[in-house]
């Protein structure tokens, strides 16, 4: 039982062995209890409940206070891409634009503030790079995951 | 019950269990929400926007007339320090369950309040107020008022709360945009752009005094709540008692907040905040004239239920409670829907698995319940966790095992930030300020690493997707399989004034 | 931990929150239970009876010394009172956490327990004891004892509790009959026949005090838990302070406690049981020496973690509770998967929806959630629901809201038997006594009419039908599709002795 | 929407109507929430949640403190037949049996001691009658369900 998720530092290839009605990984082992309950052996021999739901291709994970989670990948499909823009974070409103296109900017420099959930976030350069496009001026208002200028 | 959430379930069960029907309203976007749930009647609102829906007064007192309500009930935010509406509600002959319009008045413009409270001789900080209208007007004489008050210093809404239109400036070169965002966020929150200037006391303390008052002419204090954990002006971690407080400065303080309250003839419960400076001297901060968010630790150390208190007041009985008989230590920490690994960034997302703490000692006051969503339409806050336990070592110590045990899937919570703070130094000694959570964190905060537990949920998220978990009910509930945004914050980096 | 269910969870969280690293049991119809989860280990237990697994002595022992456990805490029932474990688990090596083996026997053995009372000075009920093995000598005895103890009389397990081996006797000529029934379940829950006959005080009251005793040579007393509310001598709704007491009464029984523990030198949490009779004079019952069901009351009321002081005092420390300090009023209920309506037959099923009460002053002390199925392998004590509030009459309207928004769903339960309980006027006035439910329901109890929450009741389970909720998650759970009895009950009428 | 519901009283015959997105009976209503959170409007103006689960054929419903259950009758079928017989309520050990085949026995008459969960049960006559078999011995283990004893 193999499978493909998607971490910060790259695809992590998970293979499961079984050992009797064990899930085992690393010297960890789980065990399913009645009505999906994961009773978990760590490898130091301590117990633990893990609870799991998969929302959209990611599954969450809570343990010992913990959650943890990992987009899986359909088995031949190809990673996810890197997208060059920077995206709302949710739905809200542009307050300001604080660039124009062309400019250069600095990593960490404030590019745009938006009003969300009655608070201002500001939006800023994740690296340095020059301002090609602005999507939005003061006033839009932006969906979820819209692109909100370029940064080459 | 004209508000929503947490705070409405609150107040919605002590009803019920009082015996009054209540009637709570929603807006469309609400309709089904747990709120809705304890009411014995529910009114839709009109309209999209909150200003058209739980700001809108008559909308609102019409509610109540057409269901026969006799009383109101504001909770906190919303309405419940609108002087206008306290008097609206009277006009139509409804009982306001809160103080008087003019108490509220006296005690929301941060400027007539410290007036009040200098007469009353109560301790204020210095500081000063700027009435201009006018953009740039305003800005010239905040940054005037500035060089009087002095650096590090605090701008602050006339008329705020919360942390809304609030800023800390640290030099001059860094005034004019701080001055220029909290009129804004001021003007769009309260609207009304007055701020005033404030000098910053570092290393201070919040604690902030209980107290209740009824119409017979009896008012008391229930004791301090430490309210120091901040996050850019955000409550983040409530305990009562103060760790650091003894029987004669709660005495001070709490005789100084009677008599702020006296001064403005106060009725029913509030709070009067106070900076407690290292050198054991107390600043009046504000008086919240309504119910707070952080009221259940000052329920579980004074024995007292505040809520069921404000209802008794509200329709002239005298108050229940005898003399303050405080007992053990209670904490409380907000449950937000907020990324605080990247820079607390709002989430939003499915409830898809939302199982609270159990056992003796936790308390959860909750507006939300697994299934729910969590939407940008309302405050981030969706929960309260409180614990009691004989002392503050162990009420820390529950507190760690409530907040281990608290699973959220589906939407990004400050659950693990809480946990790690339970194990701050300044915390475990009881010696927070209002600057805590800057020095621990100068650099934002990161999820401490836990390389055995990281792989042991490996193999969960493996061993759920082999064994098809998600087609089928997990732990007793369906695993969301909304498809909606999961992460939305990991393309871009993010960090804030 | 060498017990199960709720109390198995109540400890194990304590234990997780003192820091102690623990060590669960399970049979194997026991996998995947709750308490299993709050154990940082699980041994698995060979055997299929409880004998075999719960009951076995040696097979528990080993499983403290396999795993490094280095004391075993015996919750209530099963081992907990059986001074020879406590012996052998002294004899391996391992801290007993309860008290010593010679305390619980002189206390175990009811006729020991009278002795030592008397000569300790403290007031016992007239009876006699009959130490008989043969079957026929020993009803014999017991009827020529019958004659001398005069009637109404009580039959009870000289090794008993919980109400098993205990029949209550009126007239002469049910003797035999009940004379054998407390016989045959003696030897089968206790495998000691030994009965004995003591006078039923009619009209009397079950006051019970908690004692904590440390091995500094400090006894204490921690007020009464009022427990007459009872069922075929199970309890059933449990409260405190009792709601009749006084100060001088309960200083006068927690003296006569203390006298007790001390009287065996006692040590550990334990609870000395009293019947208070209409004159106002109380007679000894016997001493539980171990933890009771019925402790959160006291806890609530004392602001005492009776469970901590116990993993405190078996270490060696000193308790850490103060003077005695009572504020407000806790009432606990138990729940019982039994059909009420139908002689209180115990009920089997799963527990398709559990969804306990929330909000402030409530709280649930489960072995069981969502999912699970209610068997018949364990006793039918599901969970217990505690409330607390600033006074009797408020902890009573705060009971009704909670029983009221308790939902099980797919196993019959207790719950609304509990709520019709909650509005009785012996339970409103406080005038319980231990025959309250004899007199209430002498026909047996059943629900009170309300036809039109029957007819929506109907609406909803169309409309539920309609919609098809059964073949997806309804309220965020999947409805279990388990096709397994549901209501065994409906085809026989039955009636209890 | 017509369904038929078992009850003691006999069969219970339901016709829902729909008001917009309302379910209707009898002038109350019910509209469905997220998640199947079924809402009720009483027709005396109150509001209350209603939990459902079907477990089986039966529906269990609480809604105000109250639980109610009845057998849902698939349409074509014919009604449950009344047992002849007196059945085991749960798994248990039959301890002693008071009466022998033969024996006429009065409504109430105890006629077997059964133990479960620890306790005794007494199954007694439902009405009057005549014993005409009897299935089990003292000390017999018998299952949930199982036909101890024939009246007729």
């Amino acid at each position: 039982m193999q499978h493909t998720f998607a971490s910060k530092e790259g695809p992590l290839e998970v293979t499961l062995s079984k050992n009797a009605e064990a899930f085992v990984l690393e010297g960890h082992e789980l065990r399913q209890h009645n009505r999906g309950r994961l009773h978990l052996t760590l490898r130091d021999g301590r117990t633990c409940l893990a609870h799991t739901a998969k929302v959209g291709d990611v599954w969450w994970v809570h343990l010992n206070g913990r959650t943890y989670k990992w987009e899986r990948v359909e088995p031949g499909s190809t990673g996810a891409e890197d997208e060059g823009g920077l995206v709302a974070p949710m739905p809200g409103k542009v307050l300001e634009v604080l660039v124009s296109e062309g400019d250069t900017v600095e990593a960490g420099a404030p590019l745009m503030v938006l009003e969300a959930m009655k608070m201002e976030h500001r939006i800023v350069a994740s690296s340095d790079g020059t301002v090609t496009n602005i999507h939005f001026n003061a006033g839009d208002q932006v969906a979820q995951g819209a692109t909100l200028l370029d940064l080459e | 019950m004209a508000n929503r959430g947490e705070i409405a379930c609150r107040i919605l069960r002590a009803c019920r269990e009082a015996g009054h029907p209540s009637v709570a309203i929603c807006a469309s976007n609400d309709a089904g929400s747990m709120f809705t749930e304890m009411a014995d009647q529910v009114v839709l609102l009109n309209g999209e926007t909150i200003a058209e829906t739980y700001l809108d007064q008559q909308q609102i007192i019409q509610a109540a007339k057409d269901t026969g309500a006799t009383a109101i009930h504001p909770g906190f935010g919303f309405l419940s320090e609108r002087a206008e509406f306290a008097n609206a509600v009277q006009s139509a002959g409804l009982t306001w369950i809160g103080p008087s319009a003019l108490a509220i008045e006296k005690m929301g413009d941060k400027m007539t309040a410290r007036q009040t409270m200098r007469a009353a001789g109560v301790p204020v900080i210095p500081g000063e107020e700027v009435e201009e209208v006018d953009e740039t007007k305003a800005l010239d004489a905040l940054r005037e008022a500035s060089t009087r008050v002095g650096y590090p210093l605090l701008l602050k809404a006339s008329s705020g709360g919360g942390g809304k239109g609030m800023r800390a400036v640290h030099a001059p070169a860094d005034f004019d945009q701080a001055a220029a965002g909290a009129r804004r966020e001021a003007v769009a929150a309260f609207g009304d752009g007055r701020i005033y200037i404030e000098r910053l006391l570092s290393g201070s303390k919040h604690i902030e005094i209980q107290v209740l008052a009824d119409q017979h002419g009896r008012t008391i204090h229930l004791g301090e709540r430490e309210c120091s954990v901040q996050r850019r002006h955000q409550k983040v971690f409530e305990e009562a008692p103060g760790p650091t407080m003894n029987p004669e400065l709660r005495e001070a303080m709490g005789q100084a907040a009677v008599a702020a309250a006296e001064a403005v003839n106060y009725v029913g419960a509030g709070t009067v905040e106070f900076l407690l400076a290292p050198t054991g001297e107390f600043f009046f901060l504000e008086m919240n004239t309504r119910i707070q968010v952080e009221h259940p630790v000052t329920e579980l150390v004074t024995g007292v239920d505040i809520v069921r208190e404000q209802l008794r007041i509200a329709v002239g009985e005298p108050m229940s409670c005898g003399d303050l008989m405080l007992r053990g230590h209670a904490i409380e920490v907000r449950l937000y829907a907020e990324d605080a690994a990247n820079g607390f960034l709002p989430s939003i997302g499915p409830l898809a698995v939302f199982r609270p703490p159990e056992g003796p000692g936790i308390r959860l006051d909750t507006g939300v319940r697994e299934g729910d969503d969590v939407t940008p339409n309302y405050d981030p806050m969706l929960a309260k966790l409180i614990v009691w336990a004989p002392s503050r070592h162990e009420a820390l110590q529950k507190m760690r095992r409530a907040l281990d045990e608290f699973v959220v899937l589906g939407t990004t919570t400050n659950i693990e930030f809480l946990r790690d703070l339970c194990d701050a130094t300044p915390v475990v000694n009881g010696s927070t300020t209002t600057t805590t959570i800057d020095e621990l964190w100068p650099n934002g905060w990161n999820p401490p690493s836990a390389p055995l537990l990281e792989e042991a949920a490996l193999l969960a998220a493996a061993s759920a997707e082999t064994l098809g978990l998600h087609r089928r009910q997990t732990n007793g509930v369906a695993a969301s399989t909304n498809d909606g945004p999961v992460s939305p914050f990991t393309t871009v980096q993010r960090r804030f004034p």
